[in-house]
């Protein structure tokens, strides 16, 4: 449906070089990587709104980069929904109508649907401006599939939304998706998102693509460093391997595994490293003793950099366990992690 | 102890800002409360009966009118690409762009009277095509386009600005042209600061006299009709003309203000 | 295919914008690039060893920067007090502030005449103290300041508003009494705003003839000298009084946009 | 040291009313409270920045009411630094010496010392504009106490400041706390901070003072729903008490003891809540099925809304644990606690 080739793009700071991505028909497609990565001058790329230094982009077969935004029947929706402030629900989301040659009962017919899916009919002949952030990222959805787009992009459309109208417009999103024949492509940062709306997923980062695969397969298996750091494998050493062990920095670790390769990297997350006053007699098969370097408030839990000889983990603890344990900056703990913690790669 | 009320204490600070704001009203608002309160309310009547007055005054918002206007025809779609677009030089444009500002008023009539005079070229066509600047309403309209430009261009600049180019963007994915798209969510968002400029270059426009004096000191705009009633018959004979001009300002002024005002609120 | 440069077409809509910027330009630039042009420089070296050019714009010059300093000894008080204090009314202040710019220049001198002539008991109390403003300096600087008031307070405002209130509290904290705190911390860091308030009201002021030609046709400041040998001589005898002026204000101009620019850059 | 007597102060939105508050010399105090209380209205009343309607404020048996900001001896450190631009770093510290007369050797001495403890040395000559937030949290700090403040009032000083530093600077305070007299008010709402500096706290809401004790025991025995959900407990219900059970919508709770008030409140932290797909054999008293009603990205962990009947339980869960798990939004999982994880008050 979407394919992208050999896509180079320059704007001041921005760059995008050579992006290569195919997506399918009626997919619900995952853009992840930290800000800055290029994410929506990507999906400015393919609307036609940033301008293309070298590259192509076939929508349906048909080479699309010669073509004005208006051309290519692609729609946006953008996290601040920039919906028109001068206009009513109704004629934001009939706006695309004035510009496309639709027949006038199927068009009653999908704005009916369209409302009722998106729980809009209360809206209709209200202004947007005192609405509710999912009230308004609604209308925006509403707006973008009333003209019947071959594609849709969807620019982090979760992400302002507070915490309870968020679940709302995941549904209608998910909904929406299932009830059409059009292709979502969705920029996010949020996993629960990814997890919950899309299939396969890429990740860019500084510009480029580091991994394509599905959303599961990304988090469990990240193919380069930085994408274990960007699902949350903060404990990231380089290693020398040998069967079934690591060593970095004078460390051995043991690992569930053998990798094939001689050298390459581990990687832990924090949640998985347990943090006690004494060594404990478990299953858990590396164990170190070090010093608490830095103490981080997360809200619920704690983030804790572990000084051990000459390595630094980051673990996550809870509040309770802090005062239990008595932690404070300085004292002395043990860090210990089962060898199917450590990912390897 | 005694409760203080307030115990941040206002010292002698506030109050020299206190006298010296009370200082600065009575300056401006005395003068302007004279100007008003020396005429009669006959005076005020006999003058604006006064065919010179009437016809003075009309010409004097029928060209800041003009100004304004062509001000908005050529100046919006300037406004709209500083507004959008980045480019080398932009600081250069914009500093031109202001520099009618800096000009002294008399000096405005003379440079223009220098490039439509029989000596320049332009001069020479315009003298070919029967269009003559001087002593004429074109060349008031001309002078008060060069002062008034500025302010127009500034405020719908900074119009557009305020527009998000996301709206356009959207608009555009919708299937709207680029013409369908200003006209539809650009303009309709964007029209109380062009109006805004539109106020101010009238405003600015209808007050000028230094520039126009020199390019046609006839057809007399109200300005020089002001003047010419002072030195030909003194104080007492310029004010009421005065006070129907200085309305005609303070009404563009407030509406100004309310505009603006109304503005900041929604923001 | 071909690989398209740029795939962002620039349509009509931006051709138009661009053609309306160059008329613009050509509109401001020519006139003032004849200006310069038309009068040899044999002509500027004889115009301002002329005794009477050079003296009416020293005194332009010296009128203008004493307006602008009248606005920065009465201003500074009262924007430190509007920057920094909310009241009822401040609206309303701050619109009586910006009343001088909406009033028209030859109505500005009219209004002041009003109040300073014998009519008034103001003007009885002036002239008791022997002081006159018709066809003085002093009422040259009185109409001046008139003027350029409201660009003084405007900048020194927004120079005093872009000063945290907090550097002020932690001033306070150590020990340093109001007084103390603004001259150590709030001047510093606000000179550079209040020095681009006095450039805007000395450029104001330096520029302006319709106000002054009703108060002073004599002392001659170099406006009203220019429009005299305008009246008197023709075009050519006044474009090089005009360039010699027009250079001051440019200058000030000048010397804003690098204010202001660098302030922008550095924020 | 500190004593603050029915203060009441009315600015704008604000109210402060009836504060009453005592801080023993050299003590180091916590001020907590969700952004809006009037913390940092109080530091203002304090130190004479902020006016007050009523009330009576002591420093050291001194009413100080009538006194302007530059006689009170106060010193005051903001999140933002507030260091004077247009002064080196040195002129900063320096600048309170302009008004207090000193003795010139003591004063070179105090200020060799604070370069020394703050680690300044190699920042004096260098203008505040570019330095990291640390640094200048430093410098305001050296700044501060320069002049040797009876009370130093600190006003959330490392909740702006970058993780890396935060350590930095946290481990300054203490310093400055253990080797001079001044009496230490901060106000913060990062618990790491409240347990690793503080004796002493009190939590402000709405303009009042709340709870004020030792800051485990606030932790541990919040004396107010309020209180109970600013700590961090946020599943709070009232319920009806009968011996060791609590009754609410339905529900029934086994207790660790007895209340002996009829009815009140009952609050589970949400890490002390396991999530899991069927009931569990296990130590846990209290068990429910429901079903997720929400998920929610908190960087490490999810936070997981589950509806049972007619209560929603708030619960944490690690990225893996949802993934292992399966959850998605309408998955019916069981909700688990131990009785000794209940609150009551």
């Amino acid at each position: 449906m979407i394919s992208i080739k050999g896509l180079n793009i320059e704007l001041r700071d921005f760059h995008l070089r050579d992006i290569n991505l195919d997506v399918a028909q009626n997919e619900f497609f995952i853009l992840m990587g930290p800000t800055g990565a290029g994410k929506t001058l990507l999906l400015e790329a393919i609307a036609g709104l940033a301008p293309v230094k070298s590259g192509k982009i076939f929508i349906g077969g048909n080479d699309i980069i010669g073509l004005p935004p208006e051309k290519r029947g692609i729609g946006i929706v953008y996290q601040d929904y920039a919906l028109f402030p001068h206009l009513s629900v109704k004629e934001n989301i009939l706006y695309g109508l004035n510009f496309h040659k639709a027949d006038k009962k199927e068009a009653q017919q999908r704005l009916a649907q369209l409302i009722e899916t998106l729980d809009l009919f209360h809206l209709l002949h209200r202004r947007p401006a005192n609405l509710s952030g999912g009230e308004k990222q609604r209308i925006s959805l509403a707006r973008a599939l009333m003209v019947d787009p071959a594609v849709l992009l969807l620019d982090e459309p979760l992400s302002a939304l507070d915490p309870q109208f968020k679940a709302d417009v995941r549904a209608a999103l998910k909904r929406l998706h299932e009830t059409s024949r059009t292709t979502f492509l969705m920029v996010t940062h949020d996993f629960t998102d990814a997890l919950s709306l899309g299939g396969r997923a890429a990740v860019m980062h500084n510009g480029l693509i580091e991994q394509v695969g599905a959303i599961e397969e990304i988090f469990k298996r990240p193919a380069s460093a930085f994408v274990a750091g960007f699902v949350g494998m903060k404990n990231l050493f380089p290693a020398e391997f040998s069967k079934n062990k690591a060593t970095f920095s004078g460390l051995e670790i043991e690992l569930a595994g053998a990798p094939t390769n001689g050298h390459g990297y581990i990687a832990i997350r924090p949640e998985d490293i347990v943090i006690s006053r004494q060594i404990l007699s478990s299953s858990m098969r590396n164990s170190f003793r070090g010093v608490v370097a830095g103490i981080l408030d997360q809200g619920f839990y704690y983030e804790l950099r572990v000084q051990t000889q000459e390595v630094s983990f980051t673990s996550i603890i809870t509040k309770s366990s802090l005062i239990e344990l008595g932690i404070q900056e300085s004292a002395d703990v043990v860090v210990s992690f089962k060898a199917s913690a450590v990912h390897f790669f | 102890m005694m409760l203080t009320r307030r115990t941040i204490t206002r010292g002698p600070f506030f109050w020299l800002s206190v006298s010296s704001g009370i200082v600065i009203m009575a300056f401006i608002l005395l003068p302007l409360i004279q100007l008003f309160v020396a005429p009669s309310v006959e005076m005020l009547r006999v003058s604006i009966q006064d065919k010179d007055v009437a016809h003075s005054i009309w010409l004097s918002i029928y060209t800041a009118a003009l100004a304004a206007l062509i001000s908005f025809f050529f100046g919006t779609p300037l406004a709209y690409l500083l507004a959008r677009h980045d480019f080398k030089g932009k600081r250069i444009v914009e500093g031109i762009i202001d520099l009618p500002i800096a000009i002294p008023h008399p000096v405005v009539g003379i440079a223009i009277l220098g490039v439509a005079g029989k000596n320049h070229v332009f001069g020479q066509l315009l003298a070919e095509l029967g269009i003559r600047v001087m002593g004429s309403v074109t060349g008031i309209v001309t002078v008060l386009t060069f002062v008034a430009l500025p302010f127009y261009l500034d405020a719908a600049k900074a119009g557009f600005e305020a527009v998000s180019p996301r709206l356009e963007k959207v608009s555009r994915s919708l299937g709207a042209s680029m013409f369908s798209t200003f006209f539809r969510i650009t303009f309709p968002l964007a029209w109380r600061s062009m109006l805004v400029g539109l106020i101010m270059s009238s405003a600015r426009a209808i007050g000028e006299f230094g520039a126009v004096v020199i390019v046609a000191y006839h057809p007399m705009i109200a300005p020089v009709l002001i003047y010419e009633r002072f030195e030909a018959y003194g104080l007492k004979y310029s004010q009421p003309v005065a006070v129907w001009l200085v309305l005609i300002s303070l009404i563009l002024f407030f509406l100004l203000r309310i505009l603006t005002l109304r503005k900041t609120v929604e923001q």
